[in-house]
């Protein structure tokens, strides 16, 4: 498969080749079968695989990610489907009491080599519950692996990881990028799922992004370059656990950050990424690291989403409040206090 | 051994496998019905009710292609089951809405512009819950029927005469919150009628993999309330249906569960593609029996609706349909400081600062 | 309509309301019983799981009230549940007990000190779960159902002859969870038993508080699956219904809902109160009922056991006993890096500078 | 009521003062009937008010926190009890996409008073589920009110004013603390409940904490009083919504500041507190806002819960960690960026 792909397509080709290169793994959830998911992710796969490989489920969150519980723990590798961020909530106590848990909870007895996908995020236009962010509650939750992809070959390669993964990976996808088109050749392996890459490289600022907000952070750099200003920019990739040596080496470089996501701002992951890389990287910085995020709203009805997602124009108001007039020469480089 | 089985109530009768009707398809009474027929000054408003309601959910639909709703679920094919429900109520009752369920709303007397003002994107719902005893419309599925039960109880509580109707999908009766929902309105005898349209579909996703029981309302059994399966395509049998449960609520007797056995004519919502998942045959064989021409059948041939009605009828459907139309054409009034207003009683400080930064960007500050 | 009501289920006959036993309070067979009552080798067998069992749960109570464990939830009285339920199984089957089921373990053959590494909080769960076909005991509650109906399903699809029993309270019949875990066991014909101990309260929530159907077993109907109520202090009675009903759901029949009905004689846990909320008389009627020695009893009445046998048991359960007691004097092996080591696969760089850090901070860095 | 006062007994009182005060308060939950609660805070209730004000529902949280958004759209003011913070999850859909926005939905029109009470926090030996500390997930959910009370006082005080709240309050009490005792005199009114409060005094260090680790704190600045060093604690009681003047003006005087809670780091509030105060007080700091937290590992089992919580050596070593060899002289005020 060479040419032009889209991030649905490529996520979609990474589970036929799983399905394809394992029996143990197994697909299933609401509407992932005929239908091929409302998303089309899963598309072909029950025609390409049967029934027993990929189906649909009753229609009950808990009871998806609580069977796949078991059958993880059977030994099989269970990939199931969340349709819409907010629909994986009546999972919660599933995930975090027991996907999370069940390795530790048995010492390593129990692993679950499983895989809940939540396509997430709003700009689709779609109405409430069909927009939401949800990772920083997963993010929050020790024991998950937590990755999101912003490009069909990431796409492709992570949720290939993810299934091979002997954790539980939480694997958020970028809905409003389903669309996005790449020049790619699948099968890829592109970096390890856990690690952070540099999308962009600049000089001035370092801009941390992650799934959907990759390609508007990517607008953004391009912006700021025709102002002068050079970004580089951090696709985040792996939410749990951090790579912090490829953003705090970034950051110490630039002396100035900014961290942008779609998730309300208070308690969001991007407090986690500002507080570590300040406390990494304090006497580097020359001005806070800020947050551009959507509001301390509940998601807003299609009309106003606009206003909620953080723009290319709020990135780049961020750059302006990233105090330019004070920069210092660098002080000589002092022990950092640890994470 | 004091609060042993003993002190939990019998088994109420199983309810029917085949579901149970007041008017055939071909539009005659059927032999024997459990209820009574309702009067005809009822099924005519239950005509009135679904003719009006079939237009505006064209009209919807119609706005849908075109691109002026964010999307719309239809539920042609089920008018009986909105209508029928909606007007078993009192005005002192509580509807309980789902997204599939505007023509409920629209026949229990909500304005259809509010009404989809949800599928409009202009904001999560458009009419004021407490003046039409409507809930918002509930999207995650099964999550407004505790809702529904705690109400109740409130209203009881405060010694009014009023009952709660729930309305959900057979899908939706997969959820864990509809099990809780059930047991803790049968526990409590709460005033609750749950209607679960089984339209044979949970997007593509068809009943038998929801459940290997023989009815969905087998499953009333398992919590000691009286459970009923009557045939949903019949408007008449829905209204007997959900006023007798509602009565009974009323009176103290707790909560019913209804299944009534359905079809959605359309796609899940204008975005979902039917083809890749059922026949259309299936469907074909479904419009057959179909709710409005049953009860307009049964009404001319007992004498009880002429043209001139029924064009009275029509005539009120184009004009919703109209009305819908204009004013949609008008601007939406949404406004960017919407989004702070209404979050909390009042706005706190950090979301003070969000709005004025917003009103600043977009120039009104 | 191709998958209307008629590919789905009939209703499988409906539970009885009065618990079916094979062997009656005082130690005699009852009349026309549902089952054959076991050979006597599983009586006894039953027997001498009963008396260890009851030997271990006072010693572990002794331990608790010593402040030897964290807590203790006791399951004096359920021991026909516990060992009736834990040697219906096959070496192959699964089991997936609660907090409460620590006897059940006992009996399946898991060391009883690894059995209570939860309770004494030296870790989460001290017994290797593949090796005894044990999940670990779960406590909130019917989260594991559906893991018993994933692996179940695994298994079957692995061409394994195997099934799950999954253990769980009448309290947590109310959860999401339980309604979820039954639907997809039913729906995919999963073989699983879910095995209610229906011991009459919910820490201080009765029975009638939680459910009003006749039965917790009528839920099976709304699955369409079996249901079937039986004596829960008749060790004779649980260890056959379950037998059989893992026998069906190893044969493609499906799951089955058993409740059983028994009573709780001790407080919830040791730290539990409940002289405020049940009367002791409703205890002691129970304490009649002894699921020991009715079996004893009839035992003894056939012929079948005699007092060097019954000596043999209960020496069996003092060295139990006495293991326990001693190997709990040993340290507790839990080390500080037991916190990190098992979080994931390999230990990610911000969990191993935690580790380094804790480690340092402790001296043995 | 004067004299030596628990936690707990303030709670109780609290409770049974706004069942007297307003008949449309309900209490309901699991256990807090007759038995009054697994940690007694509802104790005598039932017998006081009877059946229909405090009464044992259905065991299922969602069914629990979900019929109380009816009775609260209905015009009641439901207080209802998880019973442990774990087992507070299975009602998360309920409380993230109803309770907290519902009124929002509905713009206005349908407030919902309502409380939900949850024990939360480690600290008391338990076994798995019964020491989770979840603020992190409630206080990211816009539209939910999400308070801690440390002392009895407070805990009276901010439950009587949680009760009287148009919103939702998400009300989570430090199960640890229930026997803390205090002289108090109730009733009693303290701060508003989203109001920080300086708890002691302080120049060199500003500690911010809360709910469980307030007392934890207060030690930890005792203990560094004798070492020297003057620290001022404060109890910020509302995590969500923030206080952002009472903790910015105490750092801005102090150039140091640490954050403490027992949840995990990562992700956890502390970050928020940390990016905010950074934001808001960049220029004045000395060091990096400092966290000390439970570690990124599931809540631990009763043998090792105290590796896992913040102590008072590890805030002592935080603020060791606070580079005292760097302090400057306070540059002029600077223009601070926003929030
Ligand atoms: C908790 C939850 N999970 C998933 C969805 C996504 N979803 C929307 S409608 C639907 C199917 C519902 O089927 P049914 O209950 O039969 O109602 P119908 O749409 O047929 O009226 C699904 C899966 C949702 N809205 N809520
Ligand atoms: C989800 C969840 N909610 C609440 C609890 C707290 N809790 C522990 S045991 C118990 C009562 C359970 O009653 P039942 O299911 O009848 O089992 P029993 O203890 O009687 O064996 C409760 C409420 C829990 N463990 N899990
Ligand atoms: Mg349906
Ligand atoms: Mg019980």
């Amino acid at each position: 498969m060479a040419g032009t792909v889209t991030l649905g397509q490529a996520l979609n080709r990474a589970l036929r080749d799983a399905l394809a290169a394992d029996d143990s793994v197994v697909v299933y959830g609401e509407d992932v079968g005929p239908l091929g998911g409302v998303f089309r992710v899963t598309d072909g796969l029950t025609a390409e695989f049967g029934e027993e490989r990929c189906f649909d489920s009753p229609l009950a969150e808990a009871g998806i990610v609580g069977t796949a519980v078991g059958m993880a723990m059977y030994g099989l590798r269970p990939v199931v489907e969340m349709q819409f961020d907010a629909f994986s909530y009546p999972a919660f106590e599933q995930v975090v009491s027991h996907v999370a848990k069940m390795r530790n909870r048995t010492r390593g007895r129990l692993e679950l080599p499983m895989v809940i996908r939540i396509p997430y995020g709003g700009g689709i236009g779609a109405v409430e519950h069909h927009a939401d962010s949800s990772e920083a509650y997963w993010a929050h939750t020790p024991g998950l692996r937590v990755v999101t992809p912003a490009t069909p070959s990431d796409g492709y390669s992570m949720l290939r990881e993810a299934v091979d993964s002997p954790d539980p990976v939480v694997f958020l996808e970028p809905k409003r990028r389903y669309w996005t088109k790449e020049e790619a050749v699948l099968p890829v392996r592109t970096a390890p799922m856990d690690r952070a890459v540099v999308r962009r490289s600049g000089d001035d600022v370092t801009l941390l992004a992650y799934g959907p907000m990759v390609e508007t952070a990517l607008e953004a750099a391009a912006a700021a370059a025709e102002e002068g200003t050079s970004v580089e920019v951090v696709d985040l990739r792996s939410l749990s656990p951090f790579d912090d040596a490829t953003a705090a080496a970034s950051v110490r470089r630039t002396g100035r950050a900014v961290v942008v996501h779609e998730a309300s701002g208070f308690a969001g992951y991007g407090a986690e990424v500002a507080a570590r890389l300040t406390e990494q990287c304090f006497h580097y910085l020359e001005a806070p690291v800020l947050r551009v995020c959507g509001l301390d709203v509940p998601y807003p009805p299609p009309v106003l989403e606009e206003h909620h997602l953080p723009s290319v124009d709020r990135i780049l108001d961020a750059f302006d409040r990233l105090q330019w007039e004070r920069t210092w020469t660098a002080a000589p480089a002092p022990a950092e206090v640890g994470a | 051994m004091k609060r042993s089985d003993d002190a939990r109530g019998s088994a109420p009768p199983l309810p029917s496998v085949e579901p149970v009707g007041l008017v055939d398809p071909t539009g005659r009474r059927t032999e024997g019905a459990a209820y009574d027929t309702p009067e005809p000054g009822a099924l005519l408003a239950l005509l009135r009710g679904m003719v009006i309601g079939r237009r505006f959910d064209r009209q919807a639909s119609a706005l849908a292609r075109q691109g002026r709703l964010a999307v719309y679920p239809s539920s042609r094919g089920q008018e009986a089951c909105q209508v029928g429900g909606a007007l078993a109520l009192a005005d002192r009752d509580w509807l309980f809405p789902t997204y599939r369920d505007c023509v409920s709303l629209v026949a229990r007397g909500v304005d259809p512009v509010e009404v989809l003002t949800l599928l409009r994107g202009d904001w999560h719902s458009g009419y004021d819950p407490r003046r039409h005893r409507c809930a918002p419309q509930c999207t995650p599925l099964a999550t407004s029927a505790p809702h529904a039960v705690g109400l109740a109880w409130a209203a009881r509580r405060a010694g009014e005469d009023a009952a709660a109707l729930v309305m959900m999908g057979d899908g939706a009766t997969s959820e864990g919150d509809a099990h809780e929902a059930f047991n803790f309105a049968a526990v409590w005898k709460a005033p609750v009628v749950f209607l679960v349209q089984n339209n044979q579909w949970a997007i593509s996703v068809p009943v038998d993999k929801q459940s290997a029981a023989p009815t969905l309302a087998h499953k009333a059994v398992g919590y000691g309330m009286a459970g009923v399966h009557i045939d949903g395509n019949d408007a008449a049998a829905v209204y007997a249906a959900v006023s007798q449960a509602l009565e009974a609520a009323r009176d103290g007797g707790g909560p019913t569960l209804i299944e009534a056995r359905t079809y959605r004519l359309d796609p899940h919502t204008n975005s979902d593609d039917p083809g890749r998942y059922r026949d259309d045959a299936e469907r074909a064989r479904w419009e057959e029996r179909d709710p409005l021409a049953r009860l307009e059948a049964l009404l001319r041939a007992e004498g009880a609706l002429d043209d001139a009605a029924m064009d009275g009828f029509e005539k009120e459907a184009e004009i919703t349909a109209a009305a819908v139309r204009e004013r949609y054409s008008g601007d939406d009034e949404t406004a960017p400081e919407d989004l702070f207003a209404h979050v909390y009683h009042s706005i706190p400080a950090q979301l003070e600062r969000q709005r004025r930064d917003l009103l600043a960007e977009i120039g009104e500050g």
